[in-house]
């Protein structure tokens, strides 16, 4: 099972990248602790997450080639 | 149910005023309208700590922000009593001087376009996932943040 | 004590979208700007006891208007942050669905410009002397009831 | 001594003419009374008077050559 993560902003000077694929997370939150692992920068950031565009606020299970984004807060206009 | 029709939202590169007399020329056809409310963000050259911001670039959630902008067309149309609205918000490179959003709303009386434009405005700066890179005169950056 | 300037308001004929894009397009320099409101009054075919109106023709009392409009002008820029203001209003005949009032309202944050946008329109049409003279497709006419 | 009278607005569908001249007039009431024995339409129409481009509530000394305004609701914009 493979999941896209997408990030945007700010989050992407700490991730460098803005793609990513990880493999063997089964929810939003084992998702986010191989994130935090990879990136630990980002455990003090702020953001919102959406698992395939919509917006989430509690742990969420996740289904194969589902897409996380990351997303800090918006900054339009 | 009908169809939900996404409107794209979206310019790469700034609002042109030719672009902006276009969509009003193109409303002297629709004859019950007699009021048009327009708001217009321009990129301010502010000056921090002695460095000075020449540019904006924004980036998005494309897919999210049209989404949610078909939202927000819905209930500001189930609202106020509007003829039309039309948003456009720039992508990629904007300059200081150039316009990076473009709300426009038109009714029978007045007080429906402005006080959906207003409303409008404020929603798209708090829920579009939009973000804005201010790149100041010296090649540095900070991101920008909506208050 | 400085010297008082009237600025003229009055635009002979319709206000043509080119002519507000040449506005919209005057300000790109002014960088201190980040937010633009513009209303725009447009002539409604309005109907009426089986008639429709096809135009408007204002007229005014040109020097009492632009007398008052001056301090309207002063009252305004007293009382909200703006970096400018403009404000057309037309004379003479105006087509359905062509424009006869543009209110064009600028500053560093939008709620300065969006507001007097709105107070600045609701003086203009309560406080200038002018008169709309609405003409129906049989050439017959009433004239125009701001409520 | 003269004064001048301008009428706007639909008050001039009452006048049919647009400019007047009065002479021997005072003050605005001696004009009025001279202006409503001309046209008695304008008796029951609403209207505000400016005198030299002025507007006055109450009755008021003219000079040779004064400027009078009749001016009926405003409906621009």
């Amino acid at each position: 099972m493979k999941v896209n993560v997408e990030i945007f902003g700010q989050l992407t000077e700490i991730t460098k990248n803005k793609y990513f694929e990880f493999t063997s997370v089964n929810d939003t939150d084992s998702l986010l602790q191989k994130i935090y692992e990879q990136f630990p920068g980002l455990q003090s950031a702020s953001f919102v997450i959406a698992v395939n565009n919509n917006l989430i606020k509690h742990n969420t299970l996740l289904q194969d080639n589902n897409t996380v984004a990351l997303m800090p807060p918006y900054s339009g206009g | 149910m009908p169809e939900k029709k996404i409107k794209n939202i979206f310019i790469n590169g700034p609002i042109l005023s030719s672009f902006i007399a276009d969509s009003i020329q193109k409303h002297h056809t629709k004859t019950d309208i007699g009021g048009h409310s327009i708001f217009l963000g321009q990129v301010r050259a502010d000056k921090i700590n002695n460095k000075t911001i020449r540019a904006i670039e924004y980036t998005a959630n494309e897919t999210m922000a049209l989404e949610k902008m078909y939202l927000i067309r819905e209930e500001i149309f189930s609202k106020y009593e509007l003829i039309c609205m039309h948003v456009y918000h720039s992508l990629g490179n904007i300059n200081v001087g150039e316009i990076c959003l473009f709300v426009f709303t038109s009714s029978v009386h007045r007080k429906a376009a402005i006080e959906a434009c207003n409303e409008t405005v404020e929603k798209v700066k708090s829920l579009l996932p939009l973000w804005g890179k201010e790149i100041f005169d010296d090649e540095s950056h900070q991101w920008k943040v909506n208050i």
